[in-house]
């Protein structure tokens, strides 16, 4: 009975979605174009440089409460504590510094990148835990705490700089964002819901208590303090967040699939300026 | 270990506006642990704000206060370059102080 | 609005009733309902798209099993196992129905 | 004067410290933020105000009084909190001789949230961050001149602050 009902709402959902040529090749430039175009045409009241604030910049409640707290953000902590980690060398002597352009500082802006020697997406956080352990460091749990701290300081140095995410002429960097993508539209979970469900087709309404935030610039926050964790957690912690709340078992933190959507969330939001780290209720 | 408090200060005129965020779990004694053991109250108590040996600001907080707690307030009669003292007391004896330079 | 209405259809689809076993179960049927219940979930965390209610009901059923009430643990293992199964049947829809979402 | 000396718990650390703290209990709220070594002394906290249950006890075993509404007692809180976690509460007063402000959540399991002292020559104005367990009243207590004036507004919660 579940399993006919379930298939019987994921036919309507599907026969209810435009009938536009469906196949899963890729162009990201036109696609990129289209994105925009939907939430700026949508929202037309919201500045583009605006959307990266999240829900903030769909609900006027929030943004004051955003913006009082701002004034002295929690995520101050995790600034300070990424910044002497930074400033501390490995045993080895070498520093996180040493793993990144310019020293790792402004760059934020750049990742993820697609690495062409491991045929692979690398995020920030993937670039910082590879860097630990070519140094002969344990990597850090990919959710909160260290990551989380180093991330913030590394986000935070690179404020206001415009999302800079390259699609290299590779056909493995394009299986990426095209498996990014896929992931992102694809429905899962008991709900039967996909990213796009949320942050595409419902940005600025409630579901249950949360104002949806947009699908673009979405992942320019990153990493977020967040009230309901109490505390700072990364991309990766946010979306097993995501899987869990429409009842799907999430996958490992940088799993491949997390990675590919990262790099095609951030493609989206190419020009759009870095403003993690960010709070969210 | 780096100091709890975070303190910005800022003479403006004849008054200084203050902000300070304390890093505290701020446990109300009412939430449940992973284990579905209930985490015992731990929060700050009493917060003291003093410049020249005059104490400025008193805060009285209970489990109600968010954790990592912030506050913002305004006092007259300081100016550029003077001391803040700033201190804290849990209701668990610890505690944490620091001084800041009004800017 | 239609992500309300499929909520709401996937809520009373989780909490209508799954037909209960009317019988009394053994030790054997359990292990029997346990298989086929793990079969499906390996195939389900193959494609990535387990339910977190699939697991909730498979450590219900075993927490049943190992307290002698087999009658329930079987129900549970079945529960897990549709649950399961309707994950499947999701990742092969969707499988062909997540271009039409692409906004484009 | 305030009643901020919190007696059961006065009452412990008497018994702790013997005879110094009956002396520090003898001086009162006051004298202790004279206290020559200055640093936050949990002995000023009002635990019987912070246990109480109802603004009417929570305000009697702070102040030892009741309050009355009044339009120079300015709330400044959301309507709906993004989060019960964290909700920016402000009070200011355009009142005379303020000496004290507190904050009540009228829902929450014990009513007083926060108080703080304000001595002369420190405006009447504070912000802070609150926990809600639910919708509930928030009421703001100014106290001026040795009375206590109120204003109260309502917080949609809709994400309790008391949860995992």
């Amino acid at each position: 009975m579940l399993r006919k009902l379930l298939i019987a709402v994921a036919m309507v959902a599907g026969a209810a979605q435009p009938l536009f040529a469906a196949d899963a090749a890729s162009d990201p430039k036109g696609e990129f174009k289209a994105f925009r175009d939907y939430f700026t045409n949508r929202f037309p009241k919201v500045a583009l440089d605006d959307f990266v604030n999240g829900p903030y910049s769909m609900d006027e409640g929030l943004r004051k409460q955003w913006k009082a707290i701002d004034e002295f953000p929690p995520y101050d902590f995790a600034i300070d504590k990424g910044k002497e980690m930074f400033a501390t060398p490995f045993k080895n002597g070498k520093s996180y510094g040493d793993c990144f352009p310019n020293k790792g500082i402004g760059v934020r802006q750049d990742y993820p990148q697609f690495d062409a020697k491991s045929g692979q997406v690398i995020t920030l956080d993937m670039a910082l835990n590879n860097c630990r352990e070519a140094n002969g460091e344990k990597p850090f749990d990919y959710t909160k705490d260290d990551m989380a701290a180093l991330t913030a300081y590394m986000a935070f140095t690179s404020r206001g700089k415009p999302m800079n995410i390259k699609i290299p002429d590779d056909p493995r960097a394009l299986a990426a964002y095209t498996n990014g993508k896929r992931y992102f539209y694809t429905r899962r979970g008991q709900l039967n819901f996909s990213c796009a469900s949320c942050h595409v087709q419902n940005p600025g309404n409630h579901i249950r208590t949360e104002v949806l935030a947009p699908a673009l610039g979405i992942m320019n926050a990153m990493p977020i303090y967040r009230s309901a964790w109490g505390g700072m957690g990364t991309t990766s912690r946010r979306l097993r967040t995501c899987n869990s709340q429409v009842r799907g078992v999430p996958l490992p933190g940088e799993s491949e699939e997390y990675r590919d959507v990262e790099y095609y969330l951030s493609y989206m939001a190419n020009g759009l300026p870095i403003s993690g780290p960010g709070t969210r209720p | 270990m780096a100091s709890t408090i975070r303190v910005r200060a800022i003479a403006s005129g004849d008054a200084t506006q203050v902000q300070a965020l304390i890093s505290h779990p701020m446990d109300s004694g009412f939430v449940k642990d992973s284990k579905g053991q209930l985490i015992p109250a731990h929060h700050i108590d009493v917060v003291e704000f003093e410049h020249n040996g005059k104490v400025v600001f008193t805060c009285l907080w209970g489990p109600a206060v968010s954790k990592d707690p912030y506050v913002k307030f305004s006092f007259k009669g300081a100016k550029k370059g003077d001391d803040l003292k700033v201190s804290w007391v849990d209701n668990k004896g610890q505690s944490d102080s620091s001084v800041a330079k009004i800017g | 609005m239609r992500t309300r209405t499929l909520i709401g259809l996937a809520v009373a689809a989780s909490v209508a009733g799954f037909a209960s076993a009317a019988f009394a179960a053994t030790a054997d049927d359990y292990k029997a309902a346990e298989a086929k219940a793990d079969a499906a979930i390996k195939q389900a965390h193959a494609l990535k798209n387990e339910w977190t209610t699939t697991a909730d009901a498979m450590k219900q059923a075993k927490a049943a099993a190992s307290a002698g009430k087999f009658d329930e643990a079987v129900k549970h293992a079945q529960e897990a196992e549709t649950l399961a199964n309707a994950s499947i049947a999701q990742s092969r829809e969707q499988e062909k129905l997540w271009p039409d979402a692409v906004v484009r | 004067m305030n009643d901020f000396s919190g007696a059961p718990r006065q009452t412990r650390r008497t018994i702790l410290k013997g005879a110094v703290g009956i002396a520090v209990l003898g001086l009162g709220g006051v004298s202790l933020m004279t206290d020559a070594h200055a640093a936050a002394d949990a002995k000023a906290w009002p635990d019987k105000a912070f246990s109480a249950k109802g603004e009417a006890d929570a305000l009697k075993a702070l102040y030892g009084k009741t309050g009355e509404p009044s339009d120079k007692v300015n709330l400044d809180a959301p309507e709906i909190a993004e989060n019960g976690a964290v909700v920016p509460i402000a009070v200011a007063s355009t009142l005379p001789n303020v000496t004290g402000i507190a904050i009540l959540v009228l829902e929450n399991p014990n009513t007083l949230a926060a108080a703080y002292k304000i001595p002369e020559g420190t405006e009447a104005s504070v912000a802070s961050r609150l926990k809600m367990a639910k919708t509930s009243k928030v009421m703001a207590v100014v106290e001026s001149g040795g009375k206590l004036f109120t204003a109260t507004k309502e917080v949609k919660v809709t994400v309790g602050g008391c949860g995992g």
